[in-house]
């Protein structure tokens, strides 16, 4: 996609619409950094177009002053396949709640990632369903007692960057909602990502799950157990940088950097082929709860799905020339009746 | 061994209007092969004809069985035929069960080719026959004719470079190459098929010749088969004609309903039969722009053309009815968003699972209501494979000039049988408007849900066009804003201006027309399918001297505006269906007509002649 | 402050038959607990009652615009009433916004209560006023009440522990205490809850309680409520009665469907709206041996209560529209095996997501027709909060006594209304047969497919009963073996056998009854929720000296037994529904009557009122 | 589940079905090799259950002569999960095919893996959609060409055991058709699982996709590619043994064992918490090219989805006592009018 120089500011990519989440819903500060994001990215607002399903994230497209397309639960990602392909200069972005992309629409998420189809896929993660009123979701804690969990869940969550890895994803990332910081710093590896992109960002249901992100988000959480990848460099984190992550066995762990030596240290690589160390890296938490990974895990180039379609459409032009219906017709043989 | 004289020497030559011949074998004997082998000579030389093939839901069920018979029905005629013909005259078995699968339709003294190499005992057990049917007496009252095909085949292939069991292979081509002496059809268009196919593979080319020509040999010599049939050319109306099944025809039209609008092709689409073939044939057709996108599940298919035809492509997806019951939500979703789009059901047997490789037209109810709210929406249905070209390019111009998904029915019948197709003139094709726009409409901002005042179409506006930003969903809409909108008024109105829109849709679509005697009391109403077997049963009984007529329906929602009136016209409606009776009950609520029905739910067509006697009954009832 | 004395000091007392109030304010302001707690002492105390309640889609809109207000009404009436009443006497509007909302509703010279406090500019602009609505004039024609409930709140709690803006969570308490003194209603059973409610954090239910006692004392101190109502105890049958809404009565019913039947209840489902509730209250009842497994999605949920099914449970998934769009699917394989199944569908405002939050019956044609094939399935609808409970058995009994899935209607208006109960007496519940077997049906096996004589049904033989090994699909099934068959003969007897069974179930239903005038001309066909306003528009016609009856029906599918010759038995047929006409097309297909529909859909129900006066136009059309 | 002495014969386990797979289809050893296991497993038949979904693979219930039920494309994993809910004492398998798996049916899949609910799932890889007669499958590789991807598909598969494996499987492993020792060792281990068990099966479709697992069953490629996966064993390979598998910097390798220290070899550890090395072992192919793990990747024990069910219910029944109707409905408060 050429990004010609078009300069926005964030209140152009303010629709109209007036903004409906709850007072204080974590929503608000994501919708803040996703638009003054896109003032900067250098597109124009009518190649953007922003798919979702259904939920409380699910109503984002109305608020941005772009093209926005309000789908059904769980399928934003397979409508947003439709467009990518129709289209292939647009910017599309899917914005999405954990109870949209891993309950009902797990299936067309794994395999847009798989696909490696071009779009960026948000998901505003709060651990429940907040649409309907608070229900666990696939990403609720074991345990967690809800609407429809009365006596606590008994379900192991998905740890989400595991999901999008074993589903070959090429770009997976997580952020959190309050860091609008980290939150730009992910868009923007992500819009210059060739293919698909899966974002995690926490978010604060203050509703129904408040107080979920803590442990990330606290005064003393934040610098506690934020462990930020960044890429090229010695993984260390911790008040006083105190921690590091080490690559043992083939599982990532946590270590005392006294323990260690800083050799051991493992240098975050995005770009690694193989995606085993993102997996283990993915393992050091399930769930924001204790050090937990932030940033980009990994950012791998390969084929898209769209630049392939595409070749084969122009191969088959540039071999048989333009398809002539008079020809199509003929193509099993004829004989004339006279 | 020397090419076979064509002169027609030692036989009698008798020249008859039509036979209807069936193939029937093993999966894996190739009779679909060469029933199409046979139905394409036959159209090249000019016979009007039209074709049924059946085939079990396995892939290749296990040998010798009845379960893994596979079979072929060709009529061909020297006039315009409609169905692929009622009992067959001549029947071609394999095997003992093909025979037991098949005998019992095969017409008082038609012709029985059997190969009699397969009749050993293991087989017949295996075909269930307790005794030898040849020699129970079962097949008295027929013109049995035994024909050893294993052993011609091995005595032809015996220099040839292919060896062993592969050598069996060729067997089929004994019965297509004595079938072509008896209904003197000369081989060489299947001669130079085969060296075409087989180009790579020469001494498979060549051994499948051989065999043809042992076949056809085989009834030169045998005294058996002297007195030979001829099937003159029929008298179509003059033009150039191809062959083809109605997944093509649906498949060509919908490329040709892209450009016609001027617009690219996105077809989505999970494989299930019988529809996958459309996909097949699209993602042929790149150079036409066409996008095929073969996605994980129903649902993702049809919300990927959801996404296409936000986009600005003619947007279609295709399935058969259990993909369609997966994709009920998501086609509500484009009608709440008013969006164009096509959805092919080639229906089957049913529920469930059902009967996946047979005909029903059992969708039609679940067509028009299956989904939740309400959900106004066109249905049409394609009568016939060339008729598929011609629905799947009005489905689209509906589509796309009243921003609405449309449900284009076609069932396997029209989907896998064949018939001839004169062509026609490209340049005579309509060309397709839409409601793209790239201008504002308002000074407030864009409106995309303010209509245009005669077809109540909202204007489509595509990502990339600059200005016209706007965002839509599935919750109700303000109408002109298409904001979300929570208000009762609003609901009403939108919930009206839908069903408006629909049914406004009589206006712009061809009225119904009658065939047979317009002067009688009883009118025979169908759709889709039946179409062939209604017209040629009529038409028999008109020539009887009972007074019918029939009108046959494309259009299911809204229907044709002078139908009322046509009906009207008659004391007696028939309404024969290959479902329990659909649209009868639509017909009997609009018009309060108590309209009787034919009904079959049997897993096959009508034959003209069941038809015929039926509708008498109902007559004399 | 002093405990209020509860004399009847300085006031006119009128008594009053029945009064409707409705509470409006913005989703924060806790006006559905306002409600629910006035609605519940009027119960204790014994009027008749029936509630309304109305949210946004969004969790908490905006505060202080329209999109965010939310509203509760209950009419009180010392008679039996049916439907939460028409337009409401009473009006609270906790802002601008809610004023704005509701006022167009408000009966002339009604009661309005507006808290003064809101009526900020701020506010005014937000709810879209160009002036303030207290002094345009436009509440001229009411009795309008100002009341500073935040500057009360806040005085009332000015010593307490909550501080900032918290306190302010407890106004709504200023509007319950209010309306209480004005209907002469105690407080005890409000403090008592609030108690219990805040048990552990005794300062909240301190703070509530005060500004509760606020309320009613400025209604004893200010002059302007000295005039104050009481509407008297219903004299409704005897008998022990409690409060309830349909997700209840419909949770408690399956699982009485369960005991019942000496089955164990499995409950598949996914949230949505307005079916969750359903969800939330059976997973409270695990000492029922109730599962409630939240699956994945609606085909999961589906899906695992077929899995469900096929092990012998009482096996029920329950949904809203776009829901059972998913589902269709899955239903259809549980028509085809016969498995036994209930399908609860809360209906709201469609197509696509639609109106999440409204109440519609547009889903009854796709419950009908909304599966690929010939699968027909029994549907029947709630009337009320109370007739759920009785249908959920029903459905329950139907479905195992015929061994196929039962579609039950709900609808937001039942799903979330609520009426006082009356008990019923546990013991006189039926118990309910199935088909469970543990005995062979035949010497060569057991027979999966083998039907009983009277009901059509199968055996139901479940994982872990040895020796009846069987297996079953959605592939068409031989009669008898139930083992895979492609024959044409046994998919039409197949078909007929399973149209045959959900016919034959016309015999097993309670005959339709007749409400109102039985000798008029004129007959009101009902179905779900619209019952308490038909009922009563037909009542107060027939007060009216018009001679009209009514008849709701509890099955659409199959009709009861005796419809056809009731509805025979008048001139003119009336069908209202919320939705645009849909079974008023089966009645017209069935019996040919011209009948004719009162349509709305626009996200409420009917009032009495609105449904008594269509009603009249069309008798004097 | 108690396990009674039951003696079974294989021919007990076979239904009166006919067998109705093409000729030649590695389905039929499949059938074989459970039949002849399940025979020896020590049920009785009446506790055995099979579900399937939709394809050629899916028509495997009818011929067990077990409780079966044969239901829609995809949604075998759901259906099979209310069957074990409803009785924890059965044992539940479901049999798929790879399209039914994991095209229609991945989400079902992954969420029964999450939740370990107590069903053990059979994938009969073809890398094809048989009964469809032959359409490209989300298991087939890059390029190829069948009737719906004419000129070669452009998705790059998924990789089954990394998608399980992402999805918290609690059990993954992998076998072939006609290594009816192997399947049988892989069931065994499968049945003692408490919980969901995952297993690959390549098979050959010999009509749409035939030779498609040449590298691993062909005379040569079974030496040379199988990397058989023991636990407590060094994974060694090749003819001569002469390949070995490391870990080496978070990622499974393959070395020349004269290049390395015996001591580097890594030792199989099918019981790691940690899913990162079994990860890591299914990146070392990506399909059946070249050499590929075999056997038993991760096998790990957690509560199952059915007993925290269960348990529940027992608890409420006994803090609350068995539920009473006349309680229930007069649990919101009564009043009387008398
Ligand atoms: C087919 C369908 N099923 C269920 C629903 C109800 N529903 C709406 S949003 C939602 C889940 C919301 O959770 P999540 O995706 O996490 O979004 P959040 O509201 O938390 O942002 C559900 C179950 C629906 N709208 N459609
Ligand atoms: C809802 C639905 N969609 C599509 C189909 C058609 N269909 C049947 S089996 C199948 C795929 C078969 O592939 P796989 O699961 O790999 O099984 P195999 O036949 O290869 O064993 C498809 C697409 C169907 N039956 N139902
Ligand atoms: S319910 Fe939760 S997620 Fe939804 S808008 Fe409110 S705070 Fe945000
Ligand atoms: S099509 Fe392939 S997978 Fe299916 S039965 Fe035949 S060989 Fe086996
Ligand atoms: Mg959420
Ligand atoms: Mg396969």
């Amino acid at each position: 996609m050429s990004k010609v120089p078009v300069n926005y500011k964030r209140t152009d990519m303010q629709s109209d619409q007036e903004v409906k989440w709850c007072p204080g819903c974590g929503d608000y500060t994501i919708l803040a950094s996703v638009q003054s994001f896109m003032a900067e990215l250098g597109i124009s607002k009518e190649k953007m177009v922003f798919v979702s399903g259904i939920g409380c994230a699910a109503r984002f497209p109305y608020y941005m002053n772009t093209y926005g397309l309000h789908t059904i639960h769980g399928r934003a990602p397979a409508v947003a396949t439709g467009v990518t392909l129709s289209n292939p200069d647009l910017s599309v972005w899917v914005v999405s709640g954990d109870g949209d992309s891993l309950s009902i629409g797990g299936n067309h998420l794994i395999h847009a990632l798989r696909k490696n189809v071009n779009i960026k896929i948000l998901m505003f993660n709060n651990q429940i369903y907040g649409l309907t009123k608070g229900q666990y979701s696939p990403t609720s804690e074991e345990g967690k007692k809800t609407k429809s969990s009365p006596f606590g869940s008994v379900e192991l969550p998905f740890n989400p960057m595991s999901v999008a890895l074993g589903a070959e994803a090429s770009f997976v990332a997580r952020s959190v909602d309050m860091d609008r910081d980290l939150t730009t710093q992910v868009l923007q590896e992500a819009s210059t990502h060739k293919g698909s992109a899966f974002i995690e960002i926490y978010q604060n249901c203050n509703v129904f799950n408040d107080k979920a992100f803590e442990q990330l988000t606290s005064k003393e959480g934040r610098v506690a157990n934020r462990i930020n990848l960044v890429h090229g460099e010695k993984v260390i984190f911790g008040a006083e940088d105190e921690f590091a992550v080490t690559i043992e066995n083939g599982e990532a762990k946590i270590a005392k950097r006294t323990d260690i030596d800083d050799s051991q240290i493992y240098v975050h690589d995005i770009t690694r082929e193989n995606p085993s160390v993102a997996f283990s890296l993915s393992r050091l938490s399930h769930g924001p709860y204790g050090p937990t990974p932030m940033g980009v895990f990994r950012k791998v180039q390969r084929e898209t799905y769209n630049e392939d379609v595409m070749k084969q459409i122009d191969f088959a032009k540039d071999s048989k020339g333009d398809g002539e219906l008079d020809k199509l017709v003929r193509s099993l043989g004829t004989w004339d009746v006279k | 061994m020397d090419e076979p004289k064509l002169k027609i020497e030692n036989k009698t030559v008798e020249s008859i209007p039509a036979v209807t011949i069936r193939f029937a074998g093993d999966s894996g004997d190739g009779m679909q092969l060469v029933g199409t082998r046979f139905t394409d000579t036959s159209a090249l030389f000019g016979n009007d004809l039209a074709t049924l093939p059946a085939f079990p839901a396995e892939i290749r069920a296990p040998q010798g069985t009845i379960a893994g018979v596979s079979s072929f029905q060709v009529q061909i005629a020297d006039f315009d035929i409609l169905t692929p013909g009622d009992n067959p005259e001549v029947l071609v078995a394999m095997n003992p069960a093909a025979l037991k699968a098949h005998l019992h339709d095969l017409a008082p003294n038609g012709m029985l080719i059997i190969n009699e190499d397969a009749f050993e005992e293991k087989n017949i057990t295996k075909a269930g026959y307790k005794i030898d049917p040849r020699e129970s007496g079962e097949l008295d009252g027929y013109r049995v004719f035994e024909v050893p095909m294993e052993k011609l085949t091995k005595e032809a292939l015996k220099d040839s470079e292919i060896k062993g069991r592969a050598i069996l292979r060729s067997k089929n081509m004994i019965a297509l190459g004595l079938i072509s002496w008896v209904f003197n059809r000369p081989l060489e268009d299947t001669i130079n098929w085969l060296n075409k196919k087989f180009e790579k593979l020469p001494e498979v080319a060549d051994a499948n010749i051989k065999t043809l020509k042992t076949g056809y040999n085989f009834g030169i010599t045998v005294e058996a088969f002297h007195h030979t049939y001829v099937v003159e050319k029929a008298a179509l109306p003059t033009g150039e004609y191809t062959n083809i099944n109605g997944n093509i025809g649906l498949s060509w039209g919908l490329i040709a309903g892209a450009k016609l609008s001027n617009l690219e092709l996105f077809y989505g689409s999970y494989p299930i039969t019988p529809a996958s073939d459309i996909l097949h044939e699209l993602s042929k057709h790149k150079n036409f722009n066409v996008i095929t996108f073969q996605a994980e599940d129903e649902i993702a298919a049809a919300a990927a053309t959801v996404g296409a035809s936000f986009t600005g492509k003619l947007a279609v997806t295709g399935t058969s009815g259990p993909g369609l019951a997966l994709k009920s939500e998501t086609i509500s979703l484009a009608l709440s968003a008013e969006l164009p789009m096509v959805i092919v059901n080639v229906q089957r047997g049913g529920p469930s699972t059902g009967l996946p490789t047979k005909p029903e037209q059992s969708d039609l109810l679940f067509a028009l209501y299956g989904r939740h709210g309400e959900s106004p929406l066109p249905v049409l249905a394609s009568r016939s494979p060339s008729h598929a070209f011609y629905t799947a390019i009005e489905a689209s111009r509906i589509a796309l000039k009243y921003m609405t998904p449309v449900i284009l029915l076609s069932d396997n019948y029209v989907a896998t049988g064949s018939e001839p197709w004169k062509l026609p003139d490209i340049s005579d094709l309509p060309s397709l408007t839409n409601n793209l726009t790239t201008t504002n409409n308002s000074k407030d901002g864009f409106l995309p849900f303010h209509r245009d005042m005669t077809t109540f179409a909202r204007p489509w506006a595509v990502p990339g066009v600059p200005g016209l930003e706007h965002r839509i969903g599935g919750l109700e809409k303000e109408e002109g804003t298409g904001n979300v909108s929570y208000d009762s008024a609003n609901h009403q109105y939108m919930t009206d201006m839908r069903a408006w829109k629909i049914a406004n849709i009589a206006n712009d679509i061809e009225p119904l027309e009658l065939n047979g005697d317009e002067k009688a009391d009883t009118l025979v109403l169908g759709w889709g399918s039946t179409y062939g077997g209604i017209t040629q049963a009529v038409n028999r009984l008109n020539e009887k001297g009972v007074k019918v007529a029939s009108a046959h329906l494309t259009f299911i929602n809204p229907f044709p505006d002078n139908l009322g009136e046509i009906l009207s016209n008659f004391e007696r409606i028939i309404i024969p269906e290959l479902n329990t009776g659909q649209l009868i009950k639509l017909i009997r609520e609009r018009f309060l007509i108590d309209a009787k029905g034919i009904n079959k739910v049997a897993g096959e067509p009508f034959t003209a002649q069941e038809l015929a006697e039926k509708i008498e009954e109902k007559i004399n009832e």
